[in-house]
C-alpha cells in the first residue's frame, strides 16, 4: 500500500499503446512472486532482499556504472497471473525476472520465457530462479535462459544421504510425503539413495498424504509408530509440516526428523512445541549460526534496516552478486551478452565462504550444503521466530558432494 | 493393527463430533431460515483466531467463553444488517451473501493475522499425555475436546426439549413451513439463533484452534465437508447430521490407516500403452492418499441412491 | 376464437411476428466484431494485448456461468471444473499432434475443450440436476472438491501441481499463421469470443431459453406446463459445461499452461465473481464483469496487497444494494434517458457519489493501516497515502479515518436517499409528460 | 352414483383416493366421475382437502392409495408434467405464475410444450408463428394485451388470477383444474372472471374449487361436497341445494 494511489495513475494507463523504455542507465529486475494476500509476507521477504542487494550495489557505482532498479509484480501464486505479470515486466522494459515462490509457477515462466526469446527475436528475458526447486527445471524442461540458484530435491538428497550414511543408528527409515511432484521427487530419491548407499536400512513405510488438507495427522503418526521406525524422511512444508510435527509431539513419537522445510515459517515453532530438541534436521544452502564473518556483516546491515524480519534467504544473495559479477565481466546488462559468463561460474557462498559452481550442462548452482538441527541457542545467537531456539551446523557437505547427473539437452541460441 | 484401529476410532469419533458442533448450528439455522450459512466455517475460524488472540493476554479459558461470546454477537449483526436485507432478493441472493462473507471474513484474518499458522497453545492445565495405550500417548486436551462436544451436545438437547425457544426450533425443524407463522418476533429468533449458531462454531474454533490449526485457510478446508455432512445427513435433519458428522470423521480417519490400492487387490496393470500410463495412477493409488476425497464421493453416491440424504425429508 | 384477439387493438410494440430488419438484427454484431478487429492497434503494447486475451477467455466463462446463475436460477459453485477439464483435455490434445502431426489446425482444438466441457457436463449435471436450490449448490461445490483432489492424485494425466505445458507453436500450421505472436493468439480468442458470445445469446431466444428463465423464476409451476425441471436444469447444465469447455481450451492455448489451480474453488468463486458484479440479470452484465474483474484483478495488486478485501467487500455490497450488478445500474438509467430525465437526477448522484468516495477513503485507510501494524509491521510503521506519509499507529490517521468513515457514510447514506427519491420522482415526472 | 345417466364418457375418475400425511388421513376414499365436457364443482369447508385432492389430481403429490384416470388411462403416481402433457391443466389457489416475466413470456412459455417445441434450443422463438398467435389469442381471452410487456409480478391482482388462468390455458389441455379463481376478488372482479371461466372452458372440462357459492350455482353443471377428506355428495346444483346431509354438514354452518 505504500504503493497505493501513487501508481494508480500507472495502472490507468496500461493501456496506453507505448510501453515505458527502460532508460539507458537503469538495468530493470522484475521480482514476480506473491505481493497480496496472505502469501505477501513470504514475497515481500524475497523483495526486501533484492532491494538491499541493489541498494548496495548502487551505493557502489552500480554495474557497468548503471543503476539496478527492483520492481515487485504481483503473481498471487498463480501459474496463469504470473505469466501475464512477466508480461508487463516485459513491457516496462525488464529482462531480469527473479522468481522462486512454487515450481508449478517456476515451470510456467521457465516455458514462457523459453518460447518468448524464440518467437521474438532479439528478445533476451532470463529468469533467475532464487527458489523454484522441481528437479524438471533443470533436467527435462531445463532452458539455456534459466539459471537455478537454489539445491533443487536431488540435490538436497544427496546431501542428505551422504549425512545418513555416516549415521549409524539410523536403521528403520519412514517417508511421509505430500500427495504432488515435490513429494513424491523426495521419496522417490531417498528410496533410491538409501538403497545405494545404506542398503542395511529398511524403509518401513512410504506414505503419501494429501496437499494442505490434513488438519490431523494423528492416525499418520499412530501408524508411523507402530512400524517401529527410528528416523523419518519428510519433504512436507508449511502446514503439513508444522501438523505433522504437532501431532508427533502429542502422541510422544520418538524418532529423528530428516526435512526440507523444518526452518520455513511455522517450522520452528511447531518444533519448540513438540519438544524435539536436537531430533530435528533441516537441509538446505546456510543457515544464520554459521559464524562467518563477511555473512554476519551483511546480516547485520539487512536486519538494521529491516527490523523485524531477520530470515534470511542466502541464495538471493548468491543469486545476485553472480549475475552482477556476470554483468561486469561481459561488460553489459543485456543477458544475451553475461548469461555465458554465468555458466560455468565459480563463486564464493555467501553462508560459509565455501566454493560454489554454476554447472554449464544445466544451469543448475552447486554449493555446500548445511545439515542442521534446531535446539535452545545461547543469547548472541540468532534464534527463529522468537522460539528461543535456533539452526546449530551438524554437518556441511560440500559442493562436489552433492553433485547429480541430469539429462538436460541444453539448447543454445543460435 | 489393533493400535491404529483403536486410535483411528477415537480421532474418527473427535472429529466428528468437532464437526456436529458445527453442523447442528448450520442445520438449525437452515431448519428456521432457510438459508444454508456458507459462511459456517468462517465463523469457526474466527472463534479460533479470537480464542488465541484472548489466549495471549488472558489464558485459554477466558478465550473459551469470551470468543464464542464476540463471534455471536458479530453473527447477529450479521444477520440483522446482511441476511434480512437480502432476504428479500431471494435465497439466491442469500447464499451469494454468506458466500461473499466467507471471502471477506478469510481476507480480513489473512489481513490481521496472516496466511502461517499462529502459535495456539493447549492450556498448560492440560498439556499432559491423558492416558497411554499401545505405547502411544493420547492427549488431554483432545479428550476434553471430545467431553466438551458431547456436554455442549446434550446441553443443547436439553435447550430444544425443554425452552420455548427449543419448542420453535423443533417445530421449524419438524415443520419448516410453519416457521413463517410464528408472528412478531420471529426477527428476533431468528437474530438469536443465528447468533446461538455461529457461537457453537466458534466453540468448535477455540477447541480445534490448539488441537489442530490455527490459520486463514482452515475455514476453507473444513467448510466443503461440513456442507457435506449436512447434506449427506439431509438437509434440514438434525439426526441425520449427527449421523453423518461421525460416518465422515470416521471415514476419514479410517481411510488413512489403509494402503489399500486397486494394485494391492487385483495386480499391477499389465498393458504397456499410454491409456496404461494414465490407469495406472487410479490402480495404484492408494486408499488412504484418497482419504479427502472421501466425504465427496460419499456426497455424489448418497444423491444417487438416496436423493434427499439419510435422514432427510425435504428436497430442497 | 382467434376473431377475439383481432378486435382488441395492438399496443405500441407488441410482437407482430414481422421479422426484424438485418440492421437490428446483425448490426449490433458487426459492430463487435468491427470493435474486435480493431482494439490490437488501439491497445498494442504486449500487456493489452495478453489482457484482452485473457479478457475475451473469461467473457466467454462468465456468460457461461450466467446460463446456469443468470438464466436458470443455478447457484453452481464448481463451474470452473469444466473450464479446467476443457483446458487439460485440449492440452493433452495438442501434445498429442504436437509436430505438426495431427491434420487439424490450432483454431478448431477450442471445441476439443468444448466437447470435454460438454460430455463432463453431462456426466456431473446427470447427479448436480437431481436437486435444485441449496443442494445443488453444495452438491457442485462437492463436485468441484471432488475434481481438484482427483486431478492430484492422477499425476499422469494432469502433470501433478505443475500442470502440463503445451507448445502451441507445433501444432499443423495452415495459413502461414503460427500463432506464435501474441496478436494472432489475440485473434483466436477473438473470434471464439465472437462465436460463443452470439450462440449463447442465440440461446437465450430460444424456447428453452425462455424455459430456463421460467424455471429461475417458479420451477413449480414450470412443471404444471408440461416441462420436466430436471430436464432443463440438465441441459442448461451441460450447454453451460460445453461453453466453459470451450473457454478452458482458449485458455491453455493462450498460456500454454494448465494446472489443476485452474479449475479449483478460488477459480469457481471468481467466476461468480465476474457474472454477479457484471450484473446477471442482463445479457452482458457478465461480459462487463469479466473485464471489469480481470482488469482489477490484474492491476489492483499493484496499488493494494489486500487487494482481494476490497473486492469481497464490494461484492457483498452489490449482493445487498445492487443485486443486479453493474448493468442493473446501467439499465436502470435506460426508462430516465428515454423520458430525457437523466440530466435532472444525475446532480443527486455527484451529490451521492462525494461522501461515498470519503467514505471509501476512510475506510480504506482503516484496512491499510491495520493491514500495516499487522502483517507489514516489519516493513516499520511508516507508510504513505496519497502522497502523505504518516505511521501506522500515530492517533491522528486513525481518529481521520474514522471520521471520513462516519462523516461520509452518514452523509452518504443521506444523499444516496435524496438521489432515490430523486430517481422516483424523475420516472413519474416523465411518465406524466 | 348417477353420473352413467349422464351419457357422456369419463374424463377423469378417481377411484378410492387416499392420501395421508404421517397418521393425518387428509384424503379419505374419494370416488369420482367427471364426465366429458361438464363443468364440475367441488365445494366444500376449509380444511376439507379440497386442494389436497386437486393436488394428488395433478401428480404434485403422491396418493397414498387409490387410482386416478384420465381418458380411462391411468395416471396415479405420474408427475406434474407429465400428467399436464395427456392433457390436464390447473391453476393454483395462491397465485403461482412467473413474476419476473413479462406477461407475453408468461404465456408463451407455457405454449412450448404443447406446440412441440419442448426443449428446442436451436429455434429462434420469435420467429415462431403459431406460437405467437396462440399467445396473442390466450393473451385476449384473458384480457391481458394492454398489459403484455410488463412484469407479472406487477400486476394487479385481479390481473395475475386472470393470468393464472391463462397459464392452465396456454397448455391446450382438455381438462381444466382451477383452484379458487375467485379467491380474493371484489364483485365486479369476480363477474368479470365467471365470463371468463365460462368462456374458457366451452369444449372444455372444467372442474373447479370455489367457495363463492353464488358463482358455483351459477357456473357449474354438477356439484360435489368434499367433507373432512369424504365426498358426501355429488349432484346437479339443484338437488345439492336440496340434500339434507349436506344442509347439515356444510350449507347449514357456512352459507346462512
Amino acid at each position: 500500500m505504500r504503493k497505493l494511489f501513487a501508481t494508480t495513475a500507472v495502472a490507468l494507463t496500461v493501456f496506453g499503446a507505448a510501453a515505458v523504455p527502460a532508460s539507458a542507465d537503469t538495468v530493470k529486475i522484475a521480482f514476480v512472486d506473491p505481493l497480496s494476500g496472505g502469501a505477501a509476507s513470504v514475497g515481500q521477504m524475497g523483495l526486501n532482499h533484492l532491494k538491499f542487494i541493489a541498494d548496495t550495489v548502487n551505493a557502489a557505482g552500480g554495474v557497468n556504472g548503471d543503476m539496478l532498479e527492483v520492481t515487485g509484480y504481483d503473481n498471487q501464486v498463480n501459474a496463469q497471473t504470473s505469466l501475464v505479470q512477466v508480461q508487463k515486466a516485459i513491457d516496462e522494459g525488464a529482462k531480469i525476472i527473479f522468481q522462486g515462490n512454487g515450481s508449478s509457477v517456476g515451470i510456467a515462466i521457465e516455458e514462457f520465457v523459453t518460447k518468448y526469446n524464440s518467437r521474438n527475436p532479439g528478445a533476451h528475458i532470463l529468469y533467475m530462479n532464487y527458489a523454484a526447486v522441481d528437479p524438471a527445471m533443470t533436467n527435462e524442461k531445463c532452458s539455456y535462459w534459466h539459471f537455478a540458484f537454489d539445491a533443487n530435491v536431488t540435490i538436497k538428497m544427496e546431501a542428505m544421504t551422504n549425512f545418513i550414511k555416516d549415521q549409524p543408528e539410523v536403521k528403520k527409515v519412514y517417508l511421509i510425503d505430500q500427495d504432488y511432484s515435490f513429494g513424491h521427487a523426495v521419496a522417490d530419491t531417498a528410496v533410491s539413495m538409501l538403497k545405494e548407499k545404506r542398503p542395511d536400512i529398511e524403509i518401513v513405510g512410504n506414505e503419501f498424504h494429501p496437499l494442505v488438507k490434513i488438519t490431523d495427522f494423528a492416525p499418520y503418526v499412530a501408524k508411523i509408530k507402530a512400524s517401529g521406525a527410528d528416523t523419518v524422511i519428510t519433504g512436507n512444508w508449511g502446514q503439513d509440516f508444522a501438523l505433522l510435527i504437532k501431532a508427533a509431539g502429542q502422541a510422544g513419537l520418538d524418532v529423528k526428523w530428516f526435512t526440507y522445510y523444518a526452518g520455513a515459517a511455522g517450522g520452528p515453532t511447531a518444533i519448540k512445541q513438540a519438544g524435539l530438541d536436537g531430533k530435528v534436521f533441516q537441509v538446505n544452502e546456510g543457515i544464520a549460526n554459521l559464524n562467518y564473518g563477511p555473512a554476519m556483516e551483511t546480516t547485520k546491515a539487512y536486519t538494521e534496516r529491516y527490523k523485524d524480519a531477520p530470515t534470511m534467504f542466502p541464495r538471493v544473495f548468491n543469486a545476485m552478486d553472480m549475475m552482477v559479477k556476470a554483468m561486469e565481466e561481459a561488460k553489459s546488462s543485456d543477458p544475451a551478452d553475461f548469461a555465458p559468463k554465468l555458466e560455468g561460474m565459480t563463486f564464493q557462498s555467501f553462508s560459509n565462504g565455501g566454493e560454489m559452481f554454476m554447472r554449464a550442462d544445466d544451469h543448475q548452482l552447486f554449493q555446500p550444503i548445511i545439515i542442521s538441527a534446531i535446539g535452545p541457542v545461547e543469547s548472541g545467537q540468532v534464534d527463529e521466530e522468537n522460539t528461543g531456539w535456533g539452526w546449530k551446523s551438524v554437518g556441511e557437505i560440500a559442493a562436489k558432494d552433492t553433485i547429480v547427473p541430469t539429462t538436460c539437452d541444453m539448447k543454445r541460441p543460435g | 493393527m489393533a493400535e491404529i484401529l483403536f486410535f483411528s476410532a477415537v480421532n474418527g469419533i473427535t472429529y466428528g463430533m468437532l464437526l456436529f458442533l458445527m453442523a447442528s448450528g448450520l442445520t438449525v439455522i437452515f431448519s428456521m431460515m432457510g438459508v444454508l450459512n456458507l459462511a459456517h466455517a468462517s465463523f469457526y475460524m474466527l472463534g479460533a483466531f479470537f480464542g488465541f488472540e484472548i489466549s495471549r493476554h488472558l489464558g485459554f479459558w477466558p478465550g473459551l467463553v469470551l470468543a464464542p461470546l464476540i463471534v455471536a454477537v458479530i453473527g447477529m449483526g450479521v444477520e440483522r444488517y446482511g441476511l434480512r436485507t437480502v432476504h428479500k432478493h431471494g435465497h439466491v441472493a442469500e447464499l451469494l451473501f454468506t458466500f461473499g462473507l466467507t471471502f471477506v471474513i478469510q481476507k480480513l484474518v489473512e489481513m490481521v493475522w496472516g496466511k502461517l499458522p499462529v502459535d495456539y497453545l493447549v492450556p498448560p492445565s492440560l498439556d499432559f499425555p491423558a492416558f497411554t495405550i499401545f505405547a502411544t500417548e493420547y492427549p488431554a486436551f483432545k479428550l476434553f475436546g471430545l467431553l466438551a462436544s458431547i456436554a455442549i451436545f446434550l446441553a443443547l438437547m436439553l435447550v430444544i426439549k425443554r425452552t420455548r425457544i427449543g419448542l420453535i426450533v423443533q417445530a421449524a425443524l419438524t415443520h419448516p413451513e410453519m416457521v413463517g407463522m410464528l408472528g412478531h418476533n420471529v426477527d428476533r429468533i431468528f437474530m438469536l439463533v443465528f447468533g446461538v449458531g455461529v457461537g457453537l462454531a466458534a466453540v468448535a474454533g477455540v477447541i480445534a484452534g490448539p488441537a489442530l490449526v490455527t490459520q486463514s485457510n482452515m475455514a476453507g478446508l473444513l467448510g466443503p465437508i461440513l456442507f457435506v455432512v449436512v447434506v449427506v445427513g439431509g438437509l434440514g435433519s438434525l439426526g441425520g447430521a449427527f449421523v453423518a458428522s461421525l460416518l465422515i470423521g470416521l471415514v476419514q480417519t479410517f481411510a488413512v490407516a489403509f494402503n489399500i490400492s486397486l494394485a494391492d487387490v487385483f495386480g499391477p496393470v499389465a498393458a504397456d500403452s499410454g491409456l496404461a500410463l494414465y490407469l495406472d495412477d487410479i490402480w495404484s493409488v492408494t486408499v488412504a492418499q484418497v482419504a479427502p476425497v472421501l466425504p465427496y464421493l460419499l456426497l455424489v453416491l448418497i444423491l444417487i441412491f438416496r436423493p434427499r440424504g439419510l435422514m432427510g425429508n425435504r428436497e430442497s | 376464437m382467434s376473431d377475439t384477439s383481432d378486435t382488441v387493438v395492438r399496443p405500441a410494440g407488441f410482437p407482430s411476428g414481422a421479422a426484424p430488419g438485418p440492421l437490428r438484427r446483425y448490426g449490433p454484431w458487426i459492430v463487435l466484431a468491427l470493435l474486435l478487429l480493431v482494439l490490437p492497434r488501439v491497445f498494442s503494447s504486449g500487456l493489452s494485448i495478453s489482457t484482452m486475451c485473457v479478457m475475451g477467455t473469461m467473457i466467454i466463462f462468465a456468460l457461461s456461468y450466467n446460463m446456469l446463475l443468470g438464466q436458470s436460477g443455478l447457484l453452481s459453485f464448481g463451474h470452473a471444473v469444466f473450464f479446467g477439464l476443457g483446458g487439460f483435455l485440449t492440452a493433452q490434445m495438442m501434445n498429442m499432434m504436437a509436430g505438426g502431426e495431427g491434420p487439424l489446425p490450432l483454431m478448431v482444438y477450442p471445441l476439443v475443450g468444448g466437447l470435454a466441457g460438454l460430455v463432463f457436463g453431462v456426466i456431473f449435471g446427470a447427479v448436480a440436476t437431481r436437486r435444485a436450490g441449496t443442494a445443488f449448490a453444495m452438491i457442485t461445490l462437492g463436485i468441484g472438491e471432488l475434481v481438484t483432489s482427483s486431478a492430484l492424485i492422477l499425476r499422469g494425466f494432469f502433470g501433478g501441481e505443475t500442470g502440463i505445458t503445451v507448445d502451441r507453436t507445433e501444432i499443423h500450421q495452415v495459413f502461414g499463421l503460427s500463432f506464435g505472436p501474441q496478436v494472432q493468439v489475440y485473434y483466436l480468442i477473438a473470434g471464439w469470443c465472437l462465436v460463443s458470445v452470439i450462440a449463447m445469446y442465440a440461446i437465450t431466444r430460444t424456447p428453452f431459453g425462455r424455459i430456463c428463465n421460467a424455471v429461475r423464476d417458479n420451477p413449480q409451476r414450470v412443471n404444471f406446463v408440461g416441462y420436466n425441471t430436471t430436464v432443463v436444469r440438465f441441459i442448461a447444465f451441460s450447454l453451460a459445461g460445453l461453453f466453459a469447455g470451450i473457454a478452458g481450451g482458449l485458455a491453455s492455448i493462450n498460456f500454454e499452461i494448465m494446472n489443476s489451480a485452474q479449475m479449483g474453488a478460488a477459480e469457481s468463486g471468481s467466476v461468480i465473481l465476474m457474472a454477479y458484479i457484471g450484473g446477471v440479470g442482463n445479457f452482458a452484465g457478465p461480459i462487463i464483469g469479466a473485464i471489469v474483474v480481470t482488469y482489477l484483478h490484474l492491476m489492483l495488486s499493484d496499488l493494494s496487497d489486500v487487494w482481494e478485501l476490497y473486492f469481497g467487500l464490494l461484492f457483498i455490497s452489490m449482493v445487498m444494494y445492487a443485486p443486479n450488478g453493474i448493468a442493473g445500474v446501467i439499465m436502470m438509467q435506460r426508462p430516465l434517458i428515454r423520458r430525457g430525465q437523466l440530466l435532472r437526477v444525475a446532480p443527486y448522484y455527484v451529490l451521492a457519489l462525494i461522501p461515498g468516495l470519503v467514505a471509501l477513503a476512510g475506510l480504506s485507510m482503516i484496512i491499510e493501516m491495520t493491514h500495516q501494524l499487522s502483517i507489514s509491521a516489519s516493513e516499520g510503521l511508516g507508510m504513505t497515502m496519497m502522497g502523505i506519509a504518516f505511521n501506522a499507529d500515530a492517533l491522528l490517521p486513525w481518529l481521520t479515518a474514522v471520521v471520513l468513515l462516519g462523516g461520509g457514510g452518514w452523509l452518504g447514506v443521506r444523499a444516496a436517499r435524496l438521489a432515490r427519491e430523486a430517481y422516483g420522482a424523475a420516472m413519474v415526472r416523465g411518465r406524466v409528460q | 352414483m348417477s353420473n352413467a345417466d349422464q351419457g357422456g364418457t369419463a374424463a377423469l375418475e378417481l377411484e378410492g383416493l387416499e392420501k395421508s400425511f404421517g397418521p393425518t388421513r387428509i384424503i379419505r376414499g374419494v370416488d369420482l366421475t367427471i364426465v366429458r365436457g361438464e363443468r364440475h364443482a367441488v365445494i366444500g369447508p376449509n380444511g376439507a382437502g379440497k386442494s389436497t385432492l386437486f393436488h394428488l389430481i395433478s401428480g404434485h403429490y403422491r396418493p397414498t392409495s387409490g387410482r386416478i384416470r384420465l381418458d380411462g388411462r391411468d395416471i396415479t403416481g405420474l408427475s406434474p408434467e407429465q400428467i399436464n402433457r395427456r392433457g390436464l391443466a390447473r391453476s393454483f389457489q395462491i397465485t403461482n405464475i412467473f413474476p419476473q416475466l413479462s406477461v407475453w413470456e408468461n404465456v408463451r412459455c407455457a405454449t412450448l410444450w404443447a406446440m412441440g417445441y419442448r426443449y428446442n434450443f436451436w429455434r429462434d422463438i420469435d420467429g415462431l408463428d403459431d406460437v405467437r398467435l396462440r399467445t396473442e389469442e390466450i393473451l385476449g381471452q384473458i384480457n391481458l394485451i394492454e398489459r403484455w410487456d410488463m412484469p407479472a409480478g406487477m400486476l394487479a391482482y385481479a390481473e395475475q388470477r386472470a393470468l393464472e388462468i391463462g397459464l392452465a390455458l396456454a397448455s391446450d389441455a382438455d381438462i381444466l383444474l382451477l383452484d379458487e379463481p375467485m379467491a380474493g376478488m371484489s364483485h365486479a372482479e369476480s363477474q368479470h372472471m365467471v365470463e371468463l371461466i365460462r368462456k374458457v372452458s366451452e369444449n372444455r372440462t372444467l372442474l373447479m374449487i370455489e367457495h363463492d357459492m353464488g358463482v358455483v350455482f351459477n357456473l357449474a353443471d354438477r356439484i360435489s361436497v368434499l367433507v373432512y377428506g369424504e365426498i358426501i355428495a355429488s349432484d346437479t346444483p339443484e338437488r345439492i341445494k336440496a340434500n339434507a346431509d349436506v344442509q347439515r354438514a356444510y350449507l347449514g354452518t357456512e352459507v346462512a
